[in-house]
């Protein structure tokens, strides 16, 4: 479904990804990990368009997209939580919400999408005219998960879903990601919480200094030593 | 539980910097709360935790980069929280930065001139102490470029030149490794031993592990804007808490 | 190795000696006094005095010099001030002040006319950057302070209100025309007398920026927070931008108050006096020492040929002159001096040599 | 008394020590003391120019508040749309009521040129370069007008007269000209809350990645904005066309008012730009009638530089609309 070949990417004249190889299939979760500053972020960015890769392509469905910019990729079914959420802060809950809706599909759904949305995410519905920036943390972050999944995702690129979450709303991002992978979502994310990502991920990639150091079944990776050992190095 | 007494006997060295109940509040987010911790002259201190643990913003409380909201912080014994950090430095304290940041169009020697320039405001004084911290970081033949043109890895190099120019008491450098080829980290690790042995104290926050439990005297570990360990680095890694922040879980969450 | 090669390399091996900034000044300087002869040449049956008269080249010097003023705050700094005319204005109307109405001698006024633009310009930068006044709201901040002087001024009879000043005669103020009572009879003396402000203000800027106030300077415009890290206090060295600044563009609104005959509120401190200052600095570089003043020789001719060719359709000089900011803000955003370097790497890049960055 | 509302001839301010800065404002509090029916008046006509000025901020905070730009062009759309509505109404002879709608079409078409012709190329350059870029613009369109229609002023023939209520004077122009700032401004508000395009532009405003995130093609947001603050220049320089005369020049103060106004208000607010309307609108009517010649401009900038230093986000700062 998606296939990054040899992507180099940065900012300015500093490249963070040295060249990296990964894909997604249908259907697929895929679990992205690895320590600070080894590139997954720039990976996702560069995938959204948000960054354009120097070498290297990426496909997706068969297609080049890493000459396009963000909004066609949008258009084209992938739709990122980006990991400091970039919410529109002075903008009121239902206004973030209608504005995940771009793409004709997603606006002629909007109505349906957005009642299902305030549906799965209780806490929006009780605060869907306040503004975004004045909510907590975690609702914030559901607030970006449903803004995401307003735009109807064939690929849902999860970039820290949980980060600086209470344990028990951690659980609620999870199940939510689970949900939608049953209808028929892919899911690529990246994640601190090795545990938990890998238990859900159908496979996994561990990133290190801006390339791919290895892939394997999430739950194979989870009893590999070299995971434990990429996070404490014992 | 390893959160041991910070100013345990077996400790070497005087008290340099001393961290008393250090919290930082950004407009209803508690970034840091009740942190403490000592640097003893002559240490190696690494700083670890996971993503959003607090540590940059614990250094840049120390390094006057803005004012802890409650706490003290303390080097050789004169309050320096809530200095600006033009004064922090110059009280000897200086610092690298996650993100590097290079004065891009200004040459490498210039970048190191603008530290050494806190002691002498003769250039060519300044000049020879730039060079010399240059050669120390291996950069010297690249002196006449410019800085914004250097890789990451030169980059980081020269900041942490820039950084000793100023000739510091505590150096508190800030992820100087990632992005860095193994090389380039292990002659890093070289750089840092040999600045220990000239005097100067380090605190480290690092994510290459292998490299942080290798070089590191102690070892205080953040999670969640809170101090959980401290102690020496085979003991923080047998550290529940502390394998439970990094590989998460909830079975074993308090 | 090509012709162009070797001439190159040996200006190379000249450049790295330490007088080369002394001889490269010299010839610099002895190019512009020499001026206005070299105008006079005739060429071909055609002289270059028929466009580029003396009093374009006295202007062209003037902006050279204001926007070598402007460039030791906004240029070295990174304080993009807007705010200049404040400045210029305060330097015209002080000077005429003294010398009107208590007949102290333009040179002495001027020195005081600097000082107190010099406190303005500590005043403005003490607020601005007190409060962290960044970017697009600095640039409005230093106009407001400048438009405030352009009412206040209008509106006080003690300065003459919109009516200005009308220079005195020297004997006014018991001088002879000649170098003391800063008036002379013809033009070329005064090209020389603001040519020798051109060049204090180059050398002072040239001073600074070998030493360590530039370096701090420098550090301050790219990071102010890394400079900081390492001792630098930035808001110190800020405030001794400014002022410094201050005081020589006040210098050359005591000029301008010299060389013209009147000076009005509407003049020396309108809107576009503002942008007037600073445009040969951006056009040429900012932060560079030669960049003012190629850039002023760049723009102010246009805009002053501009005005004496289409004097027949009030207006087309503006156009011309619109339309040549546009197009220098577009495809030169770094200025003309690093026209050069781009040149030399575009060669290269033709010649096929892959060693050469994009930028 | 209808000096009050155009600009006063600069008279020098008398002399006499500090009793100058004092008495204006001694008087002002007898005045009020004294319920005197001027003050009535004066806020009528402060309400008057104050609703107009509001609209003419409208377009710059919009611009400035998408994209991060300060278009100095802003006064000279204002003039074109004079012009406009000027020749429309005695060339071709359409009622100048009909030439605003048309101004604000040919400014929208002119904005959208310039935007991409001048702006858009150096998006990313540094801010000064915008700057420099959008004077240029504002030379070439103010020379060019000063060509084709001579620098003289020019006026609408509009003769509406005035009515009086409750002692008070209006003047109709200046009161249509109001009712059209008003009727704009709920438009816009309507237009930026209730549609798809309003709501895109407010969330490219509120966060530009945030905006590429979820889909929405920045660029063309980008010259719609320039297109729509242009056209909203267009009304406003229609309307006041409508009471007052004007040059090819007339747009400097109102545009050196407008940056006054957007930053009182607070960039990008759309009630903070009808409030700083009012003040300065206020400022300059009360200010025109108790201190001598043009001080009253010397409060404005003392009020712009004080919101500056200590509020610069502006009194009704980050809120949105």
């Amino acid at each position: 479904m998606l296939e990054l070949e040899g992507v180099r990417a940065g900012y300015d004249e500093i490249e963070v990804l040295h060249g990296v190889d990964m894909h997604v299939d249908e259907g697929e979760i895929v679990a992205l990990i690895g320590s600070n500053g080894a590139g997954k972020t720039t990976t996702m960015r560069t995938i959204c368009g948000i960054l354009s890769p120097s070498h290297g392509r990426i496909t997706y469905r068969g297609e080049e997209i890493h000459t396009e910019p963000s909004h066609e990729i949008v258009e084209r079914g992938i739709v990122q939580v980006p990991e400091n959420r970039d919410l529109f802060t002075n903008m009121t809950v239902i206004d973030n919400l209608l504005l995940g809706a771009q793409t004709d599909e997603a606006i002629a759904n909007r109505e349906e999408n957005l009642a299902e949305m305030l549906d799965l995410f209780p806490r929006l519905e009780e605060r869907k005219k306040q503004r975004a920036g004045t909510m907590s943390g975690g609702e914030q972050q559901m607030l970006t998960l449903a803004r995401a999944l307003m735009g109807e995702p064939d690929l849902l690129i999860l970039d820290e879903p949980s980060i600086g979450l209470a344990p028990h709303l951690v659980q609620e991002v999870f199940d939510v990601v689970e949900e939608i992978h049953e209808q028929g979502v892919t899911v690529l994310m990246v994640e601190q919480n090795v545990q938990q990502t890998l238990q859900v991920a159908d496979r996994g990639y561990v990133m290190e200094n801006g390339r791919i150091s290895m892939t394997a079944s999430g739950s194979d990776l989870l009893e590999d030593e070299s995971v434990v050992e990429a996070y404490l190095g014992v | 539980m390893t959160n041991m007494d910070h100013q345990s006997p077996e400790r070497d060295g005087e008290t340099l910097l001393t961290v008393e109940g250090v919290g930082k509040r950004f407009s209803g987010l508690q970034a840091l709360q009740d942190v403490d911790m000592t640097v003893n002259s002559g240490e190696i201190i690494g700083l670890i935790g996971p993503n959003g643990a607090g540590k940059t913003t614990l250094f840049n409380c120390i390094s006057g980069a803005f004012p802890p909201t409650s706490g003290t912080v303390t080097l050789e014994g004169n309050v320096i929280s809530g200095l600006p950090a033009h004064k922090v430095a110059r009280a000897g304290l200086a610092r690298t930065f996650q993100i590097t940041r290079p004065l891009e169009e200004l040459t490498v020697v210039e970048n190191a001139m603008v530290g050494a320039h806190i002691h002498t405001r003769r250039r060519q004084e300044a000049r020879e102490i730039a060079l010399e911290n240059l050669e120390f970081v291996g950069l010297s033949d690249r002196a006449e470029e410019e800085a914004g043109e250097l890789t990451v890895g030169a980059q980081k190099r020269l900041e942490l030149a820039r950084a000793i120019s100023t000739r510091p008491k505590i150096l508190l450098l800030d992820e100087i490794m990632a992005g860095l080829t193994p090389q380039e980290s292990n002659q890093m690790l070289g750089l840092f031993r040999q600045l220990r042995e000239r005097g100067t104290s380090l605190l480290i926050i690092e994510h290459d592990m292998k490299a942080i439990m290798n070089i590191s005297d102690y070892v205080k570990v953040l999670d969640q804007g809170q101090g959980i360990a401290f102690g020496k680095p085979n003991e923080v890694v047998e550290d529940d808490r502390v394998i439970e922040a990094y590989i998460g879980g909830f079975d074993v969450d308090a | 190795m090509s012709t162009l090669d070797s001439v190159r390399e040996s200006y190379q091996t000249f450049d790295d000696q330490r007088f080369a900034p002394l001889v490269k000044g010299v010839v610099l300087f002895t190019l512009l006094a020499a001026l206005p002869f070299i105008i006079e040449i005739d060429v071909a049956g055609m002289e270059l005095a028929a466009t580029l008269s003396l009093k374009v080249l006295i202007l062209t010097v003037i902006y050279a010099y204001t926007a070598q003023s402007w460039n030791i705050m906004s240029g070295y700094t990174g304080q993009f001030s807007f705010g200049h005319a404040a400045f210029f204005g305060i330097g015209a109307y002080a000077t005429q002040k003294l010398l009107v109405d208590f007949a102290i001698n333009p040179w002495l006024g001027m020195l005081v006319a600097g000082i107190i633009a010099a406190l303005y310009g500590l005043l403005i930068g003490a607020l601005s950057f007190r409060f962290n006044l960044k970017g697009h709201y600095f640039a409005l901040a230093t106009l407001a302070f400048a438009e405030l002087l352009r009412f206040v001024v209008t509106n006080m009879s003690e300065l003459r209100g919109a009516n200005g000043y009308f220079k005195p005669f020297p004997r006014d103020y018991g001088a002879e025309y000649g170098l003391v009572a800063f008036q002379f009879q013809n033009d070329l003396p005064y090209y020389y007398v603001i040519l020798g402000f051109l060049l204090v203000v180059t050398v002072i800027s040239w001073a600074i920026k070998n030493s360590w106030v530039g370096l701090y300077f420098f550090a301050i415009r790219e990071d102010e927070r890394a400079a900081a890290s390492v001792g630098v206090p930035s808001f110190r060295y800020k405030l001794i931008g400014v002022a410094v600044s201050a005081f020589f563009t006040a210098l050359g609104g005591a000029y301008w108050s010299m060389y013209f005959n009147t000076i009005r509120p509407d003049t020396v401190f309108a809107l576009f006096k503002n942008v007037e200052l600073l445009l040969p600095a951006v056009v040429g570089g900012p932060g560079t020492l030669i960049g003012p003043i190629v850039g002023s020789f760049i723009v102010t001719p246009v805009s002053e040929v501009a005005r004496t060719t289409f004097t027949n359709i009030n207006g087309l000089d503006r156009i011309i002159y619109g339309a040549f900011l546009v197009a220098i803000v577009i495809y030169s955003p770094r200025g003309v001096v690093s026209w050069p370097s781009r040149a030399r790497a575009l060669w290269n890049r033709v010649r096929g040599d892959t060693e050469v960055s994009e930028r | 008394m209808r000096h009050l509302v155009t600009s006063v001839a600069p008279l020098p301010l008398q002399g006499g020590g500090l009793g100058r800065f004092i008495d204006p404002f001694a008087q002002f509090l007898t005045d009020v003391a004294n319920m005197e029916p001027v003050l009535l008046q004066l806020l009528a006509f402060g309400l008057l120019l104050g609703g107009v000025y509001a609209l003419t901020a409208l377009g710059l905070t919009m611009i400035f508040g998408v994209m991060d730009v300060i278009n100095f062009a802003h006064g000279v759309f204002l003039v074109v749309g004079m012009y406009t509505v000027w020749l429309v109404s005695t060339t071709v002879g359409i009622s100048p009521f009909v030439g605003i709608p048309i101004a604000a079409v040919v400014l929208f078409v002119l904005g959208i040129g310039v935007h991409i012709l001048t702006v858009e190329p150096i998006i990313e350059a540094p801010q000064q370069n915008q700057l420099i870029a959008t004077l240029g613009v504002l030379l070439i369109i103010q020379s060019a007008i000063e060509i084709i229609f001579t620098p003289d002023p020019q006026q609408v023939e509009l003769s509406l007269g005035s009515v009086q209520v409750g002692g008070v004077f209006i003047p109709l122009g200046q009161f249509y000209a109001l009712l059209i700032a008003l009727g704009t401004m709920l438009g816009v508000r309507a237009f930026l809350n209730r549609t798809d395009l309003g709501r895109k532009i407010r969330g490219t405003a509120d966060n530009r990645d945030g905006a590429r995130y979820v889909g929405i093609n920045v660029p063309q947001i980008n010259y719609l904005t320039f297109g729509i603050g242009a056209a909203l220049a267009g009304v406003a320089g229609g309307s006041i066309a409508l009471f007052q005369r004007f040059d090819p020049f007339t747009g400097e103060t109102y545009l050196i008012n407008a940056f006054v106004i957007v930053i009182l208000g607070g960039l990008g607010s759309f009630p903070g730009a009808f409030v700083g309307g009012l003040i300065v609108g206020m400022i300059q009517v009360f200010g025109g009638y108790y201190l001598p010649g043009t001080t009253s401009q010397v409060l404005i900038f003392l009020l712009f530089i004080g919101t500056l230093l200590v509020k610069p986000e502006g009194l009704f700062g980050g809120a949105n609309a």
